[in-house]
Formats: structure tokens, C-alpha cells, sequence
């Protein structure tokens, strides 16, 4: 066994009043891939947050090559040769990919004042070659796609001589082939001897990726194991501590009438010629790779975007959603991808999230007595089962599963009759998960079509009744429940 | 982002770098005569304005009458240098301070256009002449008045003009020096309401909090007095309220009773002598008199027993220019 | 929304400067100068919940006093023909339609806030004064003045009238839909748009409000002072920030209690009052508001933040141990 | 032709485009107003609001606004004043004095505003009413004069033919374009506006670096200060009020977005001719005074409008292709 390039020893982590990590062991080897997988609180980020000097942990000793280190700052973990490619891109849109990769440690000239442009230039063009890229050193970074972005945030990961690399969830905006592009350079950060820890919700990927993989239950170390010698269905049972037996719920009633029908819909450079019908008691997965148009094809039906050719009827008559105003009239329902920019007012209490959407239909006439909203906002935090002090707690307080429940209780109080679903259990641990597959469930049996946009191919296979399968903003495939397989829709996504 | 460096140095040379349009030649009834005032958001300097166009429009001269965006001198000066990059003839200033104008005149100077100053002393640079009516003689009239009607004993309060304006510095030291020979009349308080209508009210308020006998309100000028009135008005109290420019709310006021007296500042003739002299200077090269006092003939404070006669008279100097006064 | 702990803090702040003023400051007491000190709190609060509105929506606007000097000097002219009701509705159409201006700009046209309204002060101002052109139409009748200087019992009429609609404000805001939507938009509008909420048509009607406010304050002043000229409100976005920031409404949006106007209010017109009462030159004044800003944000700020973070850990402690166990 | 034509075409953005526009009708409608001697006088009553823009730029940039650099040029020039007339201090000393006032009440702003996480509007906000109070304290309300003039050539000077403010504010221009586009610093500002979590992981001290350019802010207040006391060579206090506002305009209209991140001290430079040329050009052509300012509103709109949406369809089509 190598000497371990990382060593944590009975670190502990507490805020006032929990404890978030308490006695945990970990260690990284040179060249290999560590996973770290587990439940949303469960220390995950905590670990990494103080191997990457967010914050000191409060017991136990970090080691590197052996040797203790005091990690007290985001520059010293840098300096030690730690980098951190965060979920949300930590990149900055107007400046060009060479100043991003270089931030803070651009090569200089004349005595340190001037930057050197030619310099950077160059070695973030090498450092991208060296991830097989071939990106302009001077584009701006809102330019490039997010796989593009994601490379550079690696390339400056590189640029930092890291040792370590720590990914966290990286591949939830990636679908199959980038996903395959990550996992090529990973292998090559590997082969560089560099350790690197990867943090992720998707236990698929842990086999294709992972040498070791740690779970984490409630800041408890449960178990660390080589990759070659576990089962899913163990790995989950150690995460969540509970028998996961249907991981899908699925009770249906035979499909109803249809419900929507879109008809050769196009978008000028978004979707060509989209066509697909939704049944009332039914569930419709929405598969692809990223920029399949997916999202765009959503965005339209709930009026954002304005479509360029094409119909769309909603329950037989043709209708024109020109904003979300009018699609919200006509009982549509839209929970966006990005819930704390688009779904939720971060800053406003749970009641108000709640009503807000239906706030129309609840008090026509303008006037808002207490006691009919807070029966409102209490009828849905129950049926949902969502976990909040009190109504009026702050929204910006709760954990990202019941924030997802906030978001969909606004929408099932306006009493939609369609709802768009898009990604919808992303980065929600997997108890919160399951509550909201079997609410869709329920809904779905009560009638209610729904139209599901997954980039997780399980939940695809198991929550949809039909799957479409989109790429380039093209529809290439429909597959009923029975007939649809991993391969096949991949297959169909990849253009195979 | 290279293009932004070219961006600013081209509107920076496009600007230095114009070529020069060709000189108009200058025909006598051609002449153009600048008047700056304060403010015109003030009925006084409405007045000036009038007595400035009237004495053009005698003598076939083009007036124009300007007024900077912000009470502030500085906008004086940026308006003094666009009219001199405009080349008028001549410009009278009426400085909102006479030391801060001091560097726009001399900007005038080099440009050798001729400055006539008017209404408030500048303390620097060469100027024509100056007309002006004697601040501290209209304190002294509004003071001794006072005096007179309290009998020599009562108390007094004054409603000074905007701190550190020579105009107010020196209807100040009117003031003060006549009440200061009268030991009976005891000065309770002397603060700024800045000439403004709205402040006099606001300071008017807590003074008569602050002082539950006041016998008579001394303001430098008509606009704080009409906002004194109100205020005692509204606190159902009865005082004396006194001001100085003499503008038409006012002489309604006196003759409802509501404000005592004000006294006659000449406005129009100040407005009217400054051009005249000016024009005589370019038309005639007729060199002004180092220093004109305007109608300090009405020495005494216009008051309800006057009031009609004087407003007579100025409606009539106003009929004759063919203004028309609403 | 209950009387949150910040907002008791925020009380107890502003009583113990009552309390102080009170003690060391003469004449604080008297019957006279709390009616003048609550008229006064009042009508800063009034012109203050333009800028608050457009606050609570993540906005501002700069055009209140504008929008005030042009609807009340039109309103004037009617009202001095005798026609009082028709005046008051001609400025408070003239108010609403400036506010509509800036929001249907700000909403459909994608303007910065800052820029409409900005150059809407500009704008409006000029319109002013080109139609007063500088003189101030006065001469109210008792059936207008009553709005600014009659009683009801020993409360000031501009206090009944801030009071009414700072209370209608009130139930507006927190028990009305759409009270509940501004809030929303001034807390994430991309998130309101997508929950299907006509987030641009609340953008035009709070702008649309802040105007018809602006001017319903101006028609309270010029009630008040008696005569309406293009000159008023030149201060009165900067002080209705001032108001709006002591009372607690927040420059991000979404958050802020419009009672606290009526503290913010209080504590600019002790401030003011004191410097006046103590007999301090009024340059003291700028002094201590700013001060004072500083010194309330800070103190309202350390208790928030304190208590958000020991909630926000209560919050995480609860939700894991539910989350983890079986 | 079509090299140079692809040369020009990006620098014509919205507000340079509405500048020779105005030049152009100025000058048709006045006699005066195109020429050198115009120009010069333009670039005087500019200089003062480019210095105090300069500084209103980097706050800007980083997301933030200073609301205190009106009263903060007011209190510099009173100070350095009352230093030289009372003090009888020797006037670069006097100055520096001055300007050091200035960068402390803008590290105060910052300090507050950073260390302490308060939206901008407030410390700057409190700031301008102490910075003014103080100044009227210092001054009594009165206007100070008298001192020795040696500061003049500051602003009235002139060197081959052109006006020394002319290459105060060129040079301060030059160092602060090249700082914000080659310095570690400069790509910091950016980066902070840009997405400041992104700045703070990349290991640059946020804090710290607020911090310094609302000190920054400060200090180029007083320079401006400064540069207006050589103007006027009186010190009053409310005399600089209103160039908080003024610079703000001039950033925003100029191109800089108030979201941070995106702009710079050359589009401000437009910002701030295109304003000083609308108000000069206006008294040249006699507007009278109630319709200039309906026309520098007016203006603003326009000026504004036409960055957002560049104006030559033409140059749409450029970018279009481009994209």
C-alpha cells in the first residue's frame, strides 16, 4: 500500500447545538479515486469544507505525506495543494477562460506589477491540452457550455499544482458522453498520481469511477470499502440505515384521455419539429443528454420562451401560453431545475411560499384573512410532510429536500392540471427522494399528467409510464414502460 | 476589451481637437448682453429678470437671463464659462457668493469680456461697475421700523438668509446694529432659514415652542416671512412679521394683515440699471460708475397704510415695458 | 406579520431618544412641540413611503419630490379658481401618471430603476418649473388649507391623514394579495414570474402608487405652507431614504414593516427639533442624521444577525437528527 | 476599407454614437460651440466629475454604489481650505491632508460595508450626511477664500494649448484602465463583481479587497475635491453636493452595468463627456434654464437606452454573426 497522500484522524466538526462530523477516519491515496458517498447532512461537505480550509475542525489531525497540517484558509488548503471544483461553477462569466483558470495566481511580469497575458496565455492552453481540450485561451467563460466550463475549473484545479482533487457531484449537470469525458480525465489525473476524492449522489458511477468508496451516516464514518467488493443495494442500506425495497412507487390506473399535444413544435435553435402527447394519469420522462432541449421544450410549454412554428392543445383546445402568467391560467404547472433562483422566495416565510402561486384562486377578492391562508399553507405542509419549525420559518432555513417539497406544495395548491417537472429530485438526499416519487406518484394516480425531465436514468425507467428520448432539440425516440432499457434510451440519446 | 482604451482616448481628441468655425462679424444691434442671477425659482429674481429684458428691449440689445440647475456657485462659474466660450458682449452676474465667483469673473477678464456685478459685491476681479442696493441700509430700515412700532421694548426674533451670503451677512449687520441701540427690544433668537419658504416654517414652529412671548419676526427676506406668517397662523399666536423684497404675495399678506411690513428691494430697478448701464457701456462706451445705489429712494417699509400706492406704482413702471404682471 | 423582535428593538431605540430629548432638552416637553415634533414625523413618513414601496420591490424612486412640486403646483391652479375637490384630483392624476411613467419603463422597457428615475427628477422638475416659471401661486381656500392645518381634537390633520394611510398601507401590504406579490417580486422577481404572478403589472402599480403618494404628500405641504411653488421637495428623496432605512425597509427588497416609517420619521424630526430647540446652527443637523443612520442600522443589524444565525443552526440540528434516524 | 470599418465598429457603442450626435447638433444650432476653445472648456468643467466617477467605476464594478462622494469632495476642500487659511499650511500639504481625509471616510465605508456585510447604500448613505455635517461644522456654513491660490494651476494652467486637468485626468485615466486590465488586482475587481463566492474560493481576500476600493473611492473624492478647490478657489461645503448622483449617471449611461462585473473607466469617460457636452451644449444654443433640465433627463434616457440596445442595426448585424 502506497504511503497515503491524505490522512484524516478522528476529525470532529461541531456548530452550536450538532454535531456534524464526530471521530471520522478517511484517507486518499496517490492515483486513486476515493468515493464519498451519503445523505444530505451527513458530513459530506463538512469533510471537505475543512480539508479545503472553509473551516478548522475541532478534533483530530489532518495529514499530508505524513505530515500534520493546519489547513486555515481556502489559499493555505491551495497552497498544500488542495483544489475544489464546487457544484455551482465557480467560475466568473465576463472574464476570459485564461483568467479564470489563473485567478489569483496569474503569472506576472515587470517586477510582479503586470500581469504577463502571453504567459497565461500559454499555460492554460497546455493545462487544457493536457485534459484533451482545445478551448481559446481568450473566450469568456459565458460563452462555453457547461461541460466546457466544467473542464476549465479542472484546468485550473491543475493550474494550482493541486494533489488533490475534490469533485463534488460533478456529473448532475453532465448527461452520458460528458459524463464519459470526465470520468477519461479523471483517469488521466490518476495517472498523474494525483489523489482525488469524489463526492456523488449517483451509486451507478461508483462502480465505473471509484477504487474505494466511505459512506457517512449522521457525521458517522459507517464503512470504508474497496469498490470491487460492494453491492448497491448495501451501499444505500448503509446510507439511509433503512431496507429500501420499491425503490419506485409505481400504482397506475390505465390512461386516460389526452391531455396536452404538441405538434411540430420549433424554437429558432433550440427545437426542430418537437411533437409528443401526454395522457391525463400518466407520467411522460423527458430523456437526453444536456442541451438536448429538454429544458427548452419546458420552458416553451410554460411560456418563457416564445415558439416559432407549431401548436400545442391542452385537454382538445388549442392553446397560445405566451408567459407563465397565462400558462399558470390554463393549470399548467413548471418546477424548475434551479430551485433557490427560480423556484423560491428565499427571504419570505413557508406560509408565503406556499400561496403565493395559487394566491389568485385562494383570495379572489383581494383580501387575505389569516386563518384561510394559514389552513392553506398547514394542509400542504402535512400532506407533503414537510419538516419546518413553524409557517412562518424562513424558507432560505430548511434543508434542500423540503425546500423541493415548499416548491411543489406552491404548485399543487394552485390546483394545476399538468405539472413540469424538471429534474426534480436533484440533489436531494434519498429519503427526501422517495417522499417525492411516491407524492408524484399519487398525483399521477389521482389523474394528473405529468411531464418528467431526468437526467437519472433509474428514475427515468422507473417513475415514466412512456419515455421520450431528445437530442440536438430533435425527438428520436419514444419508448413505452415495458419496452424501455439503460441501453436503449442511450442508445437513442447518444445517436447511436 | 481592448476596444475601451481606444473608446476614451477618442472622445477625449475628438473633443480637444475640433477646428475653430469662423467669427461672425458683431453688427451693433447684434449686441448680446448675459444676465446670470441666482435662482429663478424665487419671485425677486423673476422681477430682476423683467427689469434686465426691459432695459434691453429700450435700447435694442438681445438679453438673455440665466440661472444655474443647483443653488451652488460653482454652477455660476460653469455657466459664466460657456457664455464666454458663447462670446456675448457682456455679462452681469448677480454671485450667489462674492468670493466664490471671484475665479469665474476673472475667467471673463481674460477673455476680456466686460462684467458688470450686481445685487451682491464680488470681492476680486476687474468688473465694470456694480449696482446694488445697500443690503445693510434695507437691515437698518427694516431694524429702526421695528424698533418704532415695539416702542423700544419687546422681544424680537430674526430669520437670517443663507449662512455665509454676503446679502445676508450684511441685512444681518443692518439689523443688529439698530437693535443694538435700542436696549428695550431683546433679541430671543437669530438662526438661518435658509431664504427658503419651507425651513422658515419648520424653525418658525419650534421658536414659538421655544419662546412663548415673541413680539415681532425680523426676516431677510419675503419668502421666510410668508413662511414665518403661516406658522403663527397656525399656532393662533399674533406677532409682527417683517421682510425685505417687497414681492407681490407679500403686499397681499400685509393688506390681509397677516404679515406687518416688508421693504421695497428693487428688484426690477436692479435688474433694469445693471443692463442700462451695461448697454451705455458697449453701445456708447459710457464707463459706469464705480458703484450705483438703486432706489434706495423708498427708505421707509412699505406697510398696510402704503401698500396700495406702492403696488400702483410698480404695476404702472411694469404697464410702461409692457409687462404683463398676472 | 407579528411586532418581530427587531422591530421591538427598533422601538425601544427610538423611545429612549425620546426619552433623552425629553430630559436634557428644554421646552421637548410641552403640549406645543409634540404636536409640531408628531406633524413633523408624520409628513416625513408620508413622503417617505414613495421611496419604501419601491424599495420593498428591490427599487428606488428619485422622482418623489419632482412628481410633488409638478402635481401639487397644477393642482394649485384649480384650487385657487375655487374648484378644491376637482384640484386634489387633478394632483393626484398628475402624481399616479408620473409613477406609471417610471414603472411601465422600469417593467416592460428594462430600465435600471436608477436611471428612470433619475432622469424622471430631471424631467419632471423642468416640467415645474416651465409652468410656474419661478413664481408660486398661493391664495388657498380654508375648504383646501384644512388638509395641512386643521385639528381633530388636539391631532394635527397631516398626522390623521399619515396615519390613515400608513395604516391602509399597512393592511395592504401584509393583508392583501397584492401586498403579498410585492413582496414577493422585491424578494426573487424571476421567481415570482415563474410561479405565474404578474410580477411587471405589481412592478407599474407600486411605482404607480409611489407617485400618487408623492403627490398626495405635496398637496399636504402646500396646504401646509399655503402656497404651492416648483421649488418643493427638492430634499425629499434623499430624507425619504433616510426615513425609509431608520424604519427598517431594506435596499434589497422584500423585507421591511412600512409601520417603521412612523419611527423613521420620529426620530428625523427629534433630531431636527432638538438642533432647533437647543438653539445649535442648523448644520448640526446633517450631522447627527447621518450619524443617527449609521448608528440604528448597525444596532438593528448586530440583533439580526445574531438571532439569524442561532435560528438557522436550530434549524439544521432539527432537520438532520429527523432526516438520519429510521 | 472593410479592415477599418471592422477597426471602428466596436468602439462606436451606444453613448459615443449619441456624443457626436449632440456635437453634431450643438454645433449646427450654435456658432460657439465647435471649436477649440469650447473643447478646452468642456474638458475643464469634466475633469472634475471624471476623477470622482473614476472611483464611483471600481465600486460599481465590485456590485456596489458610494453614495458620500458629493459631501466627501466638499469635506476635502473645506479642510485642505481652513488648513491653508487658518493653519497657514503649506498648500500640497494642506492637500494631501485632504485627500487623506477622503480615503479614510471611504475605508470607513468599506470597513463597514465588507467586515460587517451591509448593503453598500447605508454606510455611504450615513457617510454623506456625517462627511457634509462635518464639513459645514469645519467651515460655519461659510464660504472660505483668501487662502494663497497656489493650487489654481491645478485646473486653470495650461500646457501646450491644452488644459492641465486635461492631463491630471488623462494620466489618472490611462493608470486605472491599465490597473483594472494587466494588475492581479484589477482581474480581482472583476472577478468580486463578477461572482464574488468564485473570487472568495480563487483565494482572493474579498473583504480586504472591498475594503480598499471603497477606500480607493474615497480617495479619488478628495482628488476631485482637490481639482474643484483649484476651480472655484473657495471651499463650501454644499457646493459639491449632487456628484454622487452625477457620477453614478455618468458610470451607468457610460456602460458599466450596476450588477458588477462588466464596464470600465472608458466607457465612464464617455459617460462623463457625454454629459458635460449635453449641459455645455445646451447653455451655448440659450435653452432656457426649466427646459435644460427636461433635456438632460431626456438625455440620460436616451444615452442609457442606446448602450443596452446599440443603435446601428448595422452593428447588430456585426454582433449577430459574431455570436
Amino acid at each position: 500500500m502506497a504511503e497515503p497522500l491524505l490522512k484524516m484522524e478522528g476529525v470532529s466538526k461541531s456548530f452550536p447545538g450538532v454535531t456534524a462530523l464526530s471521530r471520522v477516519d478517511f484517507d486518499l491515496l496517490p492515483g486513486e479515486v476515493h468515493v464519498l458517498i451519503g445523505e444530505n447532512g451527513a458530513g459530506k461537505s463538512t469533510l471537505i469544507k475543512m480539508l479545503s480550509g472553509v473551516y478548522p475542525c475541532d478534533e483530530g489531525r489532518i495529514l499530508l505525506d505524513g505530515r500534520q497540517v493546519a489547513i486555515g484558509s481556502v489559499r493555505a488548503a491551495q497552497e498544500l495543494g488542495v483544489a475544489t471544483i464546487y457544484q455551482e461553477m465557480n467560475l466568473i462569466p465576463e472574464l476570459t477562460v485564461a483568467q479564470n483558470i489563473l485567478l489569483g495566481r496569474e503569472p506576472r511580469k515587470a517586477r510582479g506589477l503586470l500581469l504577463d497575458a502571453g504567459a497565461a496565455r500559454r499555460q492554460s492552453a497546455e493545462l487544457l491540452a493536457s485534459l484533451g481540450q482545445h478551448i481559446d485561451p481568450d473566450a469568456q467563460v459565458k460563452a462555453l457550455s457547461v461541460p466546457q466550463q466544467q473542464m476549465v475549473e479542472v484546468a485550473k484545479a491543475l493550474s494550482m499544482a493541486a494533489r488533490i482533487v475534490v469533485f463534488d457531484e460533478p456529473t448532475d449537470t453532465l448527461a452520458e458522453k460528458e459524463t464519459e469525458a470526465l470520468f477519461r480525465m479523471i483517469r488521466l489525473l490518476k495517472a498523474k498520481g494525483i489523489g482525488i476524492i469524489y463526492i456523488s449522489h449517483r451509486l451507478e458511477e461508483i462502480q465505473k469511477i471509484g477504487d474505494r468508496v466511505t459512506v457517512l451516516r449522521d457525521g458517522h464514518l459507517i464503512g470504508t470499502l474497496p469498490v470491487a467488493e460492494v453491492r448497491l443495494d448495501e451501499l444505500i442500506r448503509m446510507m439511509v440505515g433503512r431496507e429500501i425495497t420499491d425503490q419506485f412507487p409505481r400504482h397506475r390506473q390505465p390512461r386516460g384521455e389526452v391531455a396536452l399535444e404538441v405538434k411540430h413544435l420549433s424554437v429558432r435553435g433550440a427545437l426542430h419539429d418537437v411533437s409528443l402527447t401526454v395522457h391525463r394519469g400518466e407520467i411522460v420522462g423527458l430523456s437526453g443528454l444536456v442541451g438536448s432541449g429538454r429544458t427548452a421544450l419546458a420552458r416553451v410549454l410554460f411560456g418563457v420562451d416564445r415558439r416559432d412554428a407549431g401548436e400545442i392543445r391542452l385537454f382538445g383546445t388549442p392553446a397560445a401560453i405566451d408567459s407563465p402568467l397565462a400558462a399558470s391560467k390554463l393549470g399548467l404547472a413548471f418546477l424548475t431545475e434551479d430551485r433557490k433562483a427560480l423556484g423560491l422566495f428565499q427571504i419570505l416565510p413557508v406560509s408565503d411560499n406556499i400561496i403565493l402561486a395559487a394566491i389568485q384562486r385562494l383570495f379572489p377578492h383581494l383580501w387575505i384573512d389569516a386563518r384561510g391562508e394559514r389552513a392553506a399553507a398547514q394542509e400542504y405542509v402535512a400532506r407533503l410532510r414537510i419538516q419546518t419549525p413553524s409557517l412562518s420559518q424562513l424558507v432560505q432555513f430548511l434543508s434542500g429536500g423540503n425546500q423541493q417539497k415548499v416548491v411543489l406544495a406552491k404548485w399543487l395548491a394552485t390546483h394545476a392540471k399538468l405539472f413540469i417537472l424538471d429534474e426534480p429530485t436533484r440533489g436531494i438526499d434519498v429519503g427526501a427522494k422517495l417522499e417525492i416519487h411516491r407524492l408524484m406518484d399519487e398525483l399521477v394516480a389521482q389523474g394528473t399528467p405529468i411531464v418528467m425531465i431526468s437526467s437519472e436514468m433509474p428514475e427515468i425507467l422507473g417513475m415514466s409510464d412512456r419515455i421520450y428520448v431528445m437530442r440536438e432539440g430533435r425527438m428520436v425516440g419514444e419508448f413505452a414502460h415495458h419496452e424501455a432499457s439503460q441501453e436503449r434510451i442511450l442508445t437513442c440519446a447518444v445517436g447511436g | 476589451m481592448k476596444r475601451c482604451v481606444w473608446l476614451g482616448c477618442l472622445a477625449l481628441v475628438a473633443v480637444a481637437a475640433l477646428s475653430g468655425a469662423a467669427l461672425a462679424a458683431k453688427a451693433p444691434g447684434d449686441v448680446h448682453v448675459a444676465l446670470v442671477v441666482k435662482d429663478l425659482t424665487n419671485r425677486f429674481f423673476v422681477e430682476m429678470k423683467w427689469g434686465g429684458e426691459a432695459a434691453g428691449k429700450q435700447h435694442g440689445i438681445k438679453v438673455t437671463v440665466l440661472a444655474p440647475e443647483k443653488y451652488a456657485v460653482d454652477n455660476q462659474i460653469r455657466i459664466m464659462e460657456d457664455l464666454i466660450q458663447k462670446k456675448v458682449d457682456a455679462i452681469v452676474i448677480v454671485p450667489i457668493d462674492g468670493a466664490g465667483i471671484v475665479s469665474g469673473i476673472e475667467r471673463a477678464n481674460k477673455a476680456r469680456i466686460p462684467v458688470f456685478n450686481l445685487n451682491t459685491l464680488a470681492t476680486g476681479g476687474e468688473v465694470i461697475g456694480f449696482a446694488g442696493i445697500d443690503h445693510v441700509q434695507l437691515g437698518r430700515i427694516q431694524g429702526q421700523w421695528a424698533v418704532d412700532k415695539l416702542k423700544g421694548k419687546g422681544n424680537v426674533v430674526i430669520l437670517e438668509g443663507t449662512t455665509g451670503a454676503s446679502s445676508a451677512i450684511e441685512r444681518q449687520q443692518g439689523v443688529t446694529e439698530v437693535l443694538k441701540k435700542a436696549p428695550g427690544v431683546k433679541v430671543l433668537a437669530s438662526t438661518t432659514a435658509k431664504y427658503n419658504r419651507q425651513q422658515a416654517m419648520k424653525v418658525m414652529e419650534d421658536l414659538l415652542t421655544r419662546f412663548p412671548e415673541i413680539d415681532m419676526v425680523l426676516c431677510a427676506n419675503d419668502a421666510m416671512a410668508l413662511g414665518a406668517k403661516e406658522a403663527i397662523k397656525d399656532a393662533r399666536r399674533t406677532m409682527g412679521v417683517v421682510g425685505i423684497d417687497a414681492i407681490p404675495e407679500t403686499l397681499e399678506a400685509i393688506q390681509k394683515g397677516e404679515v406687518a411690513g416688508t421693504v421695497d428691494s428693487n428688484g426690477f430697478d436692479q435688474g433694469f440699471v445693471a443692463v442700462d448701464l451695461t448697454a451705455k457701456y458697449l453701445l456708447k462706451d459710457q464707463k459706469p460708475p464705480k458703484d450705483t445705489l438703486v432706489g434706495s429712494g423708498m427708505a421707509t417699509v412699505i406697510t398696510k397704510e402704503n401698500a396700495l400706492a406702492f403696488e400702483k406704482s410698480k404695476t404702472e413702471k411694469f404697464k410702461k415695458f409692457g409687462i404683463k404682471v398676472d | 406579520m407579528t411586532l418581530s423582535s427587531r422591530a421591538l428593538y427598533r422601538v425601544a431605540a427610538v423611545t429612549a431618544i425620546l426619552a433623552a430629548a425629553w430630559i436634557f432638552v428644554p421646552r421637548f416637553g410641552t403640549e406645543s412641540n409634540l404636536i409640531n415634533l408628531l406633524r413633523q414625523a408624520f409628513l416625513l413618513a408620508l413622503v417617505a413611503t414613495g421611496v419604501s414601496l419601491t424599495m420593498l420591490v428591490a427599487g428606488l424612486d428619485l422622482s418623489i419630490g419632482a412628481v410633488a412640486a409638478l402635481s401639487s403646483c397644477l393642482a394649485a391652479t384649480v384650487i385657487v379658481q375655487g374648484h378644491v375637490a376637482l384640484g386634489v384630483l387633478v394632483g393626484l392624476a398628475v402624481g399616479a401618471l408620473g409613477g406609471l411613467l417610471n414603472g411601465v419603463m422600469i417593467a416592460k422597457l428594462k430600465l435600471p430603476f436608477f436611471i428612470m428615475t433619475f432622469s424622471m427628477m430631471f424631467i419632471v422638475r423642468g416640467l415645474a418649473l416651465t409652468y410656474t416659471q419661478g413664481t408660486s401661486i398661493h391664495g388657498f381656500p380654508q375648504s383646501f388649507t384644512w388638509l395641512g392645518k386643521s385639528f381633530v381634537g388636539p391631532v394635527p390633520m397631516p398626522v390623521v391623514l399619515g396615519g390613515a394611510v400608513l395604516g391602509l398601507l399597512y393592511l395592504v401590504l401584509t393583508k392583501t394579495t397584492f401586498g403579498r406579490i410585492t413582496y414577493a417580486v422585491g424578494a426573487n422577481a424571476e421567481a415570482a414570474r415563474f410561479s405565474g404572478l404578474a410580477a411587471d403589472r405589481n412592478l407599474i402599480r407600486v411605482y404607480a402608487l409611489s407617485g400618487l403618494l408623492a403627490s398626495l404628500s405635496g398637496l399636504i405641504y402646500i396646504a401646509r405652507l399655503n402656497a404651492a411653488d416648483a421649488d418643493l421637495g427638492m430634499m425629499w428623496p434623499l430624507e425619504g431614504i433616510a426615513v425609509a432605512v431608520i424604519g427598517g425597509i431594506a435596499f434589497s427588497g422584500g423585507e421591511g414593516n412600512i409601520l417603521g416609517l412612523i419611527l423613521g420619521g420620529i426620530v428625523m424630526a427629534v433630531v431636527g427639533n432638538c438642533v432647533n430647540l437647543l438653539g445649535l446652527p442648523a448644520r448640526f443637523q446633517d450631522f447627527f442624521i447621518g450619524f443617527v443612520i449609521i448608528l440604528v442600522v448597525l444596532v438593528d443589524h448586530l440583533t439580526q444577525k445574531r438571532g439569524k444565525v442561532a435560528k438557522s443552526l436550530a434549524v439544521h440540528s432539527h432537520s438532520v437528527a429527523k432526516e438520519g434516524g429510521p | 476599407m472593410a479592415r477599418l470599418v471592422s477597426r471602428i465598429t466596436p468602439l462606436l457603442s451606444g453613448p459615443v454614437v449619441i456624443t457626436l450626435v449632440m456635437i453634431a447638433l450643438f454645433s449646427l444650432l450654435s456658432e460657439g460651440f465647435f471649436s477649440p476653445s469650447n473643447a478646452v472648456n468642456i474638458i475643464r468643467q469634466a475633469s472634475v466629475l471624471a476623477l470622482v466617477s473614476f472611483g464611483q467605476t471600481f465600486v460599481i464594478l465590485l456590485a456596489g454604489i458610494d453614495l458620500s462622494v458629493g459631501a466627501v469632495m466638499g469635506l476635502t476642500s473645506c479642510v485642505t481650505a481652513q488648513l491653508m487659511l487658518a493653519g497657514h499650511v503649506h498648500p500640497a500639504v494642506a492637500a494631501l491632508f485632504g485627500i487623506a481625509t477622503a480615503a479614510v471616510c471611504g475605508l470607513l465605508n468599506g470597513m463597514v460595508h465588507s467586515f460587517l456585510g451591509l448593503n453598500p447604500f447605508v454606510p455611504t448613505f450615513g457617510m454623506w450626511g456625517m462627511a457634509l455635517g462635518a464639513a459645514l461644522i469645519i467651515t460655519e456654513e461659510r464660504v472660505i477664500t483668501g487662502f494663497p491660490s497656489s493650487l489654481r494651476f491645478l485646473h486653470d494652467g495650461e500646457f501646450l494649448g491644452l488644459p492641465a486637468p486635461l492631463f491630471l485626468v488623462a494620466a489618472v485615466f490611462l493608470l486605472l484602465h491599465l490597473f483594472l486590465r494587466a494588475t492581479p488586482a484589477g482581474v480581482a475587481t472583476y472577478a468580486i463583481g463578477g461572482n464574488e463566492a468564485a473570487a472568495r474560493l480563487s483565494g482572493i481576500r474579498v473583504r480586504l479587497h472591498k475594503t480598499a476600493i471603497y477606500a480607493f473611492s474615497g480617495f479619488m473624492a478628495g482628488i476631485a475635491g482637490i481639482l474643484f478647490l483649484a476651480r472655484s478657489n473657495a471651499a463650501q461645503a454644499i457646493d459639491t453636493i449632487g456628484y454622487e448622483f452625477d457620477s453614478i449617471a455618468a458610470v451607468v449611461v457610460g456602460g458599466t452595468s450596476l450588477m458588477g462585473g462588466k464596464g470600465g473607466v472608458a466607457q465612464t469617460l464617455v459617460g462623463v463627456a457625454l454629459i458635460a457636452t449635453l449641459r455645455n451644449g445646451l447653455n451655448m444654443v440659450g435653452v432656457n434654464l426649466y427646459l435644460q433640465l427636461v433635456f438632460i433627463g431626456l438625455g440620460l434616457i436616451l444615452a442609457y437606452v442606446s448602450e443596452s440596445r446599440s443603435l446601428l442595426p448595422f452593428l447588430r448585424l456585426r454582433r449577430a454573426k459574431e455570436a
